[in-house]
């Protein structure tokens, strides 16, 4: 695979040195590999999100205005370490605590529950809201073992406006489990991407399928299926979805009349056209059961380098997640009048 | 000649041991971690242990858990990722067991182990049987206990041969920790990484004493 | 390649389906194959943008607030025949006349013009502007054999902008004008992407070169070179842009206190993390200069299906391009508060 | 037995045949386009004559004028890209000349190609050695002005021969017009793809008359 970098173990360091330019001046780099808002209003409950990097423009690329306040990164696909994850709870703490907020790996999970303690012993309130949204990856009754995929841009969404005039710690907790809670999504995968640093593929797939549910890095999902047209697979997907919302007891199931944010996540390779050519059909499929799409989200948001596949994402929307959806947005990952 | 304590100044050329070990073992841990896993912890490890040999380098220190605890810190902040964490926890919930101390005895060793490994299962939830490094970990730590009157280089054989006991059945078990493509019945057959690496870790160790 | 369709031979009319649907009510499809707002006031002087499909989200994710006004939607890689040019004319059309806005495709031309002749018998006022930012397609003395590359988001941002406010065609005409001198791009590609209908590369090129100036289609550029490191290939092509604005008679030097916009564009599946690491030496090459970038634009705006390679556009701004660019714009392909 | 000339029934029959013989020929103008060119020219040309025989099909034409001219919209609308608007505007400005005309005659068949030829150079800016379809063209429309005192059906043999040997000497010209990968030397020694279809048109057109 032909890679526009330098060294191959610089990736991370570099692209985050980049993304800082991406910014303009909205945002500044903080320690070893944190990106950070250069301004934080005082008393603000902050938001702080993060990552293994290589998955651009995502986790790092949400920060900005009215989403979240910075990002600790980690190497490619690795999760951020400990120390990383407290120079961003310091660089974002406004003295009303962190929310931190991310796609729940093993990994990701061990480091920041580490820099946690890390901010703890320094007197900062810290909540973890982990995000779930495939519902590939476990069933709803096992959700600690779901992982998080393109679901968390809408979620982020939501939170960062949330976070905007958020009271406290524990209301801003309690409207991201609800963010969470409401985005569910369900991915494929046709070819994977490439680890930077040794060129290998992160996965294999035979040329005549595709991998139903699969995760981002290769991660088993619901099966290889043999490869089929949009407009097959489509309604497959959706499907999934919607048999989850209906499976799982924490929700209602999703209705005619419902109002959702659709996003239509490319994993890199996967082109705007294939993009809205599925988009095409999946408003078909809803519009068919009722659900009304409040707003449409589609492109090349949560990447697994040159990796081609697509997701689906709903997020069911009442009048309060509604309210902060409305909330214009500024960032490199996502901008929304 | 047999030790049957070491210094603060000893654990620390020993734990530099350890570290150069495990970096020319980066093929087999790469290796094994293709096999089951992504491949990248034998890269991950040298990584670590570069670092561990960066921070403990040249300073002096007071007491053992400040060693450890550095030798902890070391490869958490420089690794990332699941096994940073999971490694960095080992020594530095070990290294606590260890306050104050300024010799490592088998007693000492046995504390470390223990700790380190409670610290492990409590850091990421894995249970022994879950194909990690936990199974040569546990039983490792459990045989230090049992051991723990027949003095420093002694025990240190005997734990060392328990972690590469529990190295070797890893094997037998099946990985169940959510990592892509282990899962299940197909990770029979083969060691798990991180198993391979206490393995290597408690053998150095053991030498280093004799 | 697999790609995620249904009939090769439909992909052009499904994506322009999937895109009035990513618009979420904002736009809507008239006649064959255009794109329209659904509302534009009367007696605006109208932009239509478009091309041909295939390297979504330009042209016509580019119609929206503040951008064109319509765009005509060719076939994969085909311009768009005359009636689908008259039929968007129309649509867009409010009486203060009509200007084109597209890239200088020996196609393209002549089917618009095709079009415009026949608006012409409707008394539709037209003007024709065509976008040719490729320096390595042709010298500045040769302007009219210049392909028009990724610099078109930019310069239809602001001639979109512009359009809201113009007393007279003539007026837009003439500030277009200006935004394509002042904007000039160069590109390179490491990897073809495919013809949906055929699923063949669009062209050849070795795993150990790069393609220097090559045109999206795989037209020829300066040359082949050996693959080489992000940081060697940046100031290389930043170069040929600093030399066509030297050479050009037409336009000054970019020197010390200019102020740019930076667009930095992947044909497709060239990462946002390589695209990143460019901009990161990029802008150290501009700051050496003492070139001010007021914006940074970054991503896949103008693709050519899963084609590996990356552009850099510049587009130096005076004080009436700096003020268009300050207005917000909202699309498919472009959004800014 | 020869026709010195054609009502708008027979002509409009004559241009069907045209289109299932371009249509057959597929193939052939494939290759053509994908030795030089994008490999596109085939498709095209058939998707615009199955438009032409949509369009053509049962309507009933007052004038010469009309039939061609609703023939080159049909291919212009269909087929989009560069040859949708060369191919069409050789039609549409060819069939101008016929205005009010209800008999295709020699002279006729000279002015169509005449003016065909002058809108196509007016379109798009080449000259004849470009190596394109006006190498084909240009010298049928000039040998259809020699001839047009000798009969319909002779003159139209003697110019379906000077298109088939405009296609030929094609193979010896370098391509300017600025396609992707036809460039410069190494377009010698092939046809041109839209010489190609001008040849096979009128060869038809002869084939027809004779
Ligand atoms: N939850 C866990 N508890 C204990 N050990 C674990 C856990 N997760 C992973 N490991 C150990 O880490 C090793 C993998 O390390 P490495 O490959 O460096 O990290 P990653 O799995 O993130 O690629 C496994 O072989 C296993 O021994
Ligand atoms: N400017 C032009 N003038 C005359 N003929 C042209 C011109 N450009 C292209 N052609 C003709 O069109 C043919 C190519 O047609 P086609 O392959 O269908 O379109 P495209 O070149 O857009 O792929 C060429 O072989 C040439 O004969
Ligand atoms: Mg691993
Ligand atoms: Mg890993
Ligand atoms: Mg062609
Ligand atoms: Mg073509």
């Amino acid at each position: 695979m032909k890679k526009l970098i330098n060294d191959p173990l610089k990736v991370a360091d570099e692209l985050l040195d980049g993304l800082v330019e991406a910014y303009d001046g909205q945002c500044e780099k903080v320690g070893t590999r944190s990106i950070v808002k250069r301004e934080i209003p005082d008393n603000k409950v902050a938001l702080l999100v993060g990552g293994g990097s290589g998955h651009e423009p995502i986790y790092h690329g949400l920060v900005g205005t009215n989403l979240a306040d910075g990002a600790a990164c980690g190497d490619i696909f690795a999760a951020p370490p400990p120390d990383i994850v407290m120079e961003a709870t310091q660089a974002v703490n406004r003295g009303n605590g962190v929310l931190y907020l991310y796609g729940n790996y093993a990994g990701d999970v061990m480091n920041f529950d580490m820099g946690a303690e890390m901010a703890e012993m320094e007197d900062i309130d810290i909540r973890t809201v982990l995000i779930w949204d495939d519902c590939a990856s476990a069933p709803p009754t096992e959700k600690e073992k779901r992982r998080g995929i393109a679901g968390l841009v809408p979620i982020v969404k939501l939170v960062g406006a949330a976070s905007q005039n958020a009271k406290s710690l524990d209301e801003l907790e309690a409207f991201a489990k609800k963010a969470v809670l409401n985005t569910r999504s369900v991915g494929v995968s046709m070819s994977p991407g490439s680890i930077p640093a040794t060129g290998k593929p992160t996965f294999e797939i035979d040329d005549d399928k595709i991998g139903l549910g699969m995760g981002i890095h290769g991660e088993p999902g619901v099966g290889e299926i043999p490869m089929t047209t949009a407009d097959e697979l489509t309604p497959m997907m959706l499907d999934l979805i919607f048999k989850d919302f209906a499976a799982d007891e924490e929700i209602e199931d999703l209705k005619d009349g419902d109002e959702i944010v659709l996003l239509v996540n490319s994993l890199g390779a996967t082109t705007q056209m294939e993009c809205l050519i599925a988009l095409r059909k999946a408003k078909q499929v809803l519009a068919e059961k009722g659900v009304k799409v409040h707003q449409t989200m589609i492109g090349p948001f949560v990447t697994c380098q040159e990796m081609a596949g697509i997701s689906f994402s709903i997020t069911k929307l009442d009048d309060e997640l509604k309210a902060a959806w409305a909330m214009p947005c500024e960032s490199v990952c996502y901008t929304k009048l | 000649m047999p030790k049957d304590s070491l210094t603060v100044a000893e654990a620390k050329e020993m734990l530099l041991q350890v570290a150069d070990k495990i970096i020319e073992s980066e093929p087999i841990l790469t290796d094994a971690d293709r096999a089951l896993g992504d491949g990248d912890h034998g890269i991950g490890m040298a990584r670590g242990m570069n670092a561990v040999k960066e921070k403990l380098g040249d300073v002096d220190f007071e007491s053992l858990d400040k060693l450890f605890m550095n030798m902890g810190m070391a490869m958490t902040s420089s690794m990332g990722g699941a096994s940073g964490a999971i490694f960095g926890t080992l020594f530095m919930k070990g290294g606590k067991a260890l306050a104050g101390k300024d010799t490592l005895d088998a007693e000492g060793l046995a504390a470390l182990l223990k700790e380190g490994c409670e610290g492990v299962m409590a850091r990421g939830g894995a249970k022994p049987g879950d194909k990690t490094m936990i199974d040569a970990l546990n039983p490792a730590a459990e045989k230090a206990a049992e051991v723990l009157g027949s003095g420093l280089s002694k025990a240190a054989k005997a734990v060392a041969e328990a972690g590469e006991a529990g190295r070797d059945a890893s094997c037998d078990m099946i990985a169940t920790m959510g990592r892509a493509k282990t899962l299940g019945e197909n990770s029979l057959g083969k060691p798990d990484a991180g198993a391979c690496s206490i393995a290597i870790i408690l053998r150095t160790i053991s030498d280093f004493v004799e």
